[in-house]
């Protein structure tokens, strides 16, 4: 159940993954904070043939992007008629203003335009470089190892939560809205976090037998190629355009 | 063929966990009632897999599974198969989940739909009739490995199975502990399929023994005893003069 | 819960940001590098059980535990819950890089607020009436808080958000029910069955040192 | 004394965990250098223990341990010895806690204080002597069981012991597997103690077999090979003409 996205080759999957989350980040921010509508258009067709380079298959690319547009879709229901300003249209008593289907509008564009790139990133790196990545983009250590620990144990976790609800089942339990369902599922939750607390202290045991006294390494290492400098610089310089395009309306 | 007839029917099965090679391959499975019966196959033969299959856990790729004579395909199905047919897990610790023994042993029977009391009731016969009586309040993930197995046992009993399969019951379970369940299986009066890579305990608590190899069922109707050279953990019995320990003084 | 990306203003992820950078940093300040194995294991656990889905009526939740979570880790709940959030965005693209800040704020604030105000009911030696009915409070509470957190962001955005954020709230509502009993049970259990993980700020050592 | 010196030296060693019988009750184990001990007792018994004692990952409650000649109490005494000792747990998700199967095997290296450069090389190496060259860069938690057996082992072996403490390695692997280790530590040129079941594998890899009961160690100089009345799996080579199925058409 917990899967990556495919990995396959592209022009993406061979950037410098430091470069990727730099770009992915600044291309989220700017985003974030731009307004006009020129602006996030680019900015969505932008996103998306970057998910397209990634080889990433269409229809995953809409699977993944489904679940994020399920909270759009809540506000959709509300911002059009929330929004004060000139009436657009109106369903029975209420009126859908033309501000308002703007901004829910931009909201839209916004949110999928940043999706794009974040799929499209992690379904060109797997999540082990990308957090090798944020240790050399100078991420505290600490968390960087946090985050090691958890993701390596969320799958043996994960498994022994499937081996015990396939024991509950096989014991003709069905869930249901009751008493008897919430206790049973405390139960589960309290039991896995008892045998994880366990498997804490067994691995802290190995660890201390290979010599642990405290310091975490990280072995790996990435080198800038020419190539990597070049997609920087180019996708810079999209990135300033755009927001040279944001600032301009202002003025 | 009522009670001792057709209770597990399986027919060309086939299963292969995504990413790799297939593990049941037209397997053919005819179980009766009041069989005992013994199944062997070496590590990663597909046992285990076998037995989630037929409980509905696992949904095969290709064939048909009847049940008591209907068949069975979808999630609904097995529902019903899951109030006659109990498993118990490879690992104990898979099974038990509860805080206290009691509740573990009464979760089955509330499942059901008994009341708390009645749950509470067949709990404490089926603990009584493994000669666990007393153990109702110890908290489940104290128990040592072979009590642990033992109340896996008792939880499954107590949704009174018609047939139940049992995956590798013995492994972890020092002599005493493996005695008392040979006893207890012996006295049991349901019938079971019982994986278990000793032969020793097939050949005590079984009629026959059935063999799994390249996923399919390797059906041996006649056992063959036959000798072989065993190393003793005890020096009691018999003495052969061998090697010599490098830095021994005696 | 999450928040997407592209809904709140600038200024609102600015803030977020900066009191999750804030809240992280005492988390990891009380976090002993030898802690840190254990700190990663628990938090696969609690990881885990945010996945676990209870039906409510004909729909279902997932289970969010930021209460018990609280309870049980204190301030490295911060550093717990922002990883949790990384790896849901990387895993199922729930969230988002700029959301990140406000989405652990809004989960985490209310664990730390909830470990001091109901930590004490749930030491060892509280009589079992107080203990359920503390946990009970904590679990319900923290899932409050987030939600009138939720909503707060949204209205910070802007006013138009206001009635929106007002059925996130009251959406929150049986949810909150439904974390209060599971908080309940799953702090009897571990009472029962392991009551080191409820003195506070706990991280599992082996029995030895 | 030197090479083949007293490695670990045990006397009257006694413990039990909190509030239950105790484990280990007045041991007594001395391990020369070159030996290969295999350890039986039933489960339960305390091998487990008995390793982390050794370790120092458990303090006994009395009694006196040295290794290598030097008494050994505290923590910081411990420290050296876990650079001498290698313990393999009994299970590899508890030792494989690293993202990459390289950074896991070098874990241990850049410890005892190497370089990057130089951990890489003997990881590296440590990986190639158990034929897992071009493992590096595998991801620990997609490997299968028999992988991360062996990876672990690669992990203890990168550490250079002088000892080896093996705990069950051969649980869980298939047959393949399990003599592919059997070559392996027919290969290795280190001492070691190993636990396990199956009395086969101990007659394949040790020089002698020592039991565990009562919490003490009771050591058989001599072998002792009795004969076993076995059933064989496939009915190929012997016929016994025993019961027959109840349903059997054939
Ligand atoms: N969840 C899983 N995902 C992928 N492969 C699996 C999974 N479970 C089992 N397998 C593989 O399927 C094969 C059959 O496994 P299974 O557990 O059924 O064997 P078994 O006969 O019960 O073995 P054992 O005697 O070790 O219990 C093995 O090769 C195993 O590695
Ligand atoms: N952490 C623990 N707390 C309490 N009791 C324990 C703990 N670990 C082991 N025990 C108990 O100590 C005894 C010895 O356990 P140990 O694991 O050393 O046995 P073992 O010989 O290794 O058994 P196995 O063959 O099952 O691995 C058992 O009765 C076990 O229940
Ligand atoms: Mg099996
Ligand atoms: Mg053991």
């Amino acid at each position: 159940m917990i899967e990556e996205l495919s990995g396959r080759d592209s022009l993406i999957h061979r950037l410098d993954p430091r470069v990727k989350i730099v770009l992915v980040f600044l291309f989220s921010v700017l985003v974030a904070v731009s307004d006009r509508f020129l602006v996030l258009l680019s900015a969505l067709a932008l996103g998306f043939c970057i998910a397209l380079l990634a080889r990433l298959p269409v229809k995953q690319l809409v699977g993944r992007l489904v679940p994020v547009n399920l909270f759009i879709v809540f506000l959709w229901f509300f911002l059009p008629f929330t929004f004060e300003g000139e009436p657009l249209f109106s369903v029975g008593p209420l009126v859908g203003t033309h501000e308002g289907v703007l901004y829910a509008a931009r909201i839209s564009i916004k949110s999928n335009a940043i999706m794009a790139v974040m799929i499209a990133l992690v379904a060109s790196t797997s999540i082990l470089t990308l957090g090798h990545a944020m240790y050399e983009l100078r991420i505290p250590k600490k968390l960087v190892h946090l985050f090691f620990f958890t993701y390596r144990y969320i799958h043996v976790i994960h498994q022994e939560y499937v081996r015990l609800v396939s024991a509950m089942k096989v014991r003709g339990f069905r869930p249901g809205t009751n008493m008897h369902t919430y206790k049973s599922f405390a139960h589960l939750v309290g039991m896995l976090l008892v045998r994880s607390s366990d498997r804490a202290e067994r691995v802290y045991n190995a660890m201390l037998c290979r010599g642990f006294r405290g310091n975490l390494y990280s072995l790996s290492t990435f080198s800038l190629k020419s190539y990597d400098v070049i997609s920087l610089v180019f996708m810079l310089a999209m990135m300033l355009a755009l927001g040279v395009l944001e600032w301009t309306k202002m003025v | 063929m009522d009670e001792d007839g057709l209770m597990i029917h399986l027919e060309d099965i086939c299963f292969g966990y995504p990413g790799r090679p297939s593990v049941l391959d037209k397997l053919n499975l005819s179980f009766y009632g009041g069989e005992r019966m013994g199944l062997m196959g070496s590590n990663g033969s597909g046992k285990t897999t076998l037995f989630h299959i037929i409980m509905g856990l696992l949904k095969p790729s290709f064939g048909r599974i009847e049940i008591m004579g209907r068949p069975v395909k979808e999630e609904k199905d097995f529902r019903e198969v899951r109030k006659r047919i109990g498993l118990l897990f490879q690992d104990a610790d898979d099974q038990l989940f509860s805080p206290t023994v009691l509740e573990d042993v009464a979760f089955g029977p509330l499942n059901l739909g008994k009341s708390q009391d009645e749950a509470k009731e067949i709990a404490v016969r089926a603990l009584e009739s493994l000669g666990l009586a007393g153990f109702e309040d110890r908290i489940t993930h104290k128990l040592s490995g072979g009590e642990k197995r033992l109340v896996s046992l008792a939880t499954v009993l107590a949704m009174e199975p018609d047939v139940l399969l049992l995956d590798e019951p013995t492994t972890g379970l020092d002599e005493a502990t493996e005695e008392r369940l040979v006893d207890i299986l012996k006295g049991l009066d349901v019938s079971y399929i019982l994986v278990s890579h000793d032969l020793d305990f097939l050949k005590e608590v079984t009629f026959g023994i059935t063999c799994m190899s390249n996923g399919t069922i390797v059906r041996d109707d006649e056992r063959i005893p036959h000798t072989h050279i065993h190393v003793h953990e005890h020096g009691r019995y018999a003495h052969e003069h061998g090697r010599k320990w490098p830095h021994d003084k005696g | 819960m999450h928040i997407s990306e592209g809904v709140l203003s600038p200024s609102v992820l600015i803030a977020g940001a900066a009191l999750t950078t804030a809240g992280v940093a005492v988390g990891l300040k009380g976090l002993d590098h030898e802690e840190i194995p254990s700190m990663g294991i628990l938090s696969a656990a609690f990881f885990v059980a945010s996945l676990v889905h209870v039906p409510i009526g004909p729909s279902s939740v997932h289970l969010i535990l930021n209460g018990l979570l609280g309870l049980i880790l204190g301030w490295k709940a911060f550093p717990a819950i922002l990883i949790g959030l990384a790896l849901q965005a990387l895993l199922f693209q729930f969230g988002g890089i700029t959301t990140l800040g406000v989405n652990t704020l809004n989960m985490a604030l209310p664990a730390v607020i909830c470990y001091y105000v109901f930590g004490w009911g749930l030491r060892a030696g509280t009589r079992q009436v107080v203990f359920t009915a503390t946990a009970f409070a904590c679990g319900a509470c923290a899932v409050l808080i987030s939600g009138v957190l939720v909503g707060f962001s949204l209205y910070l955005t802007g006013e138009a958000f206001l009635p929106a954020a007002k059925l996130l709230v009251a959406a929150h509502l049986p949810v909150m029910l439904i974390e209060g009993v599971l908080t309940a049970a799953c702090a009897l259990f571990l009472r029962r069955v392991k009551p080191k993980l409820l003195e506070g700020q706990y991280v599992p050592r082996p029995s030895s040192s």
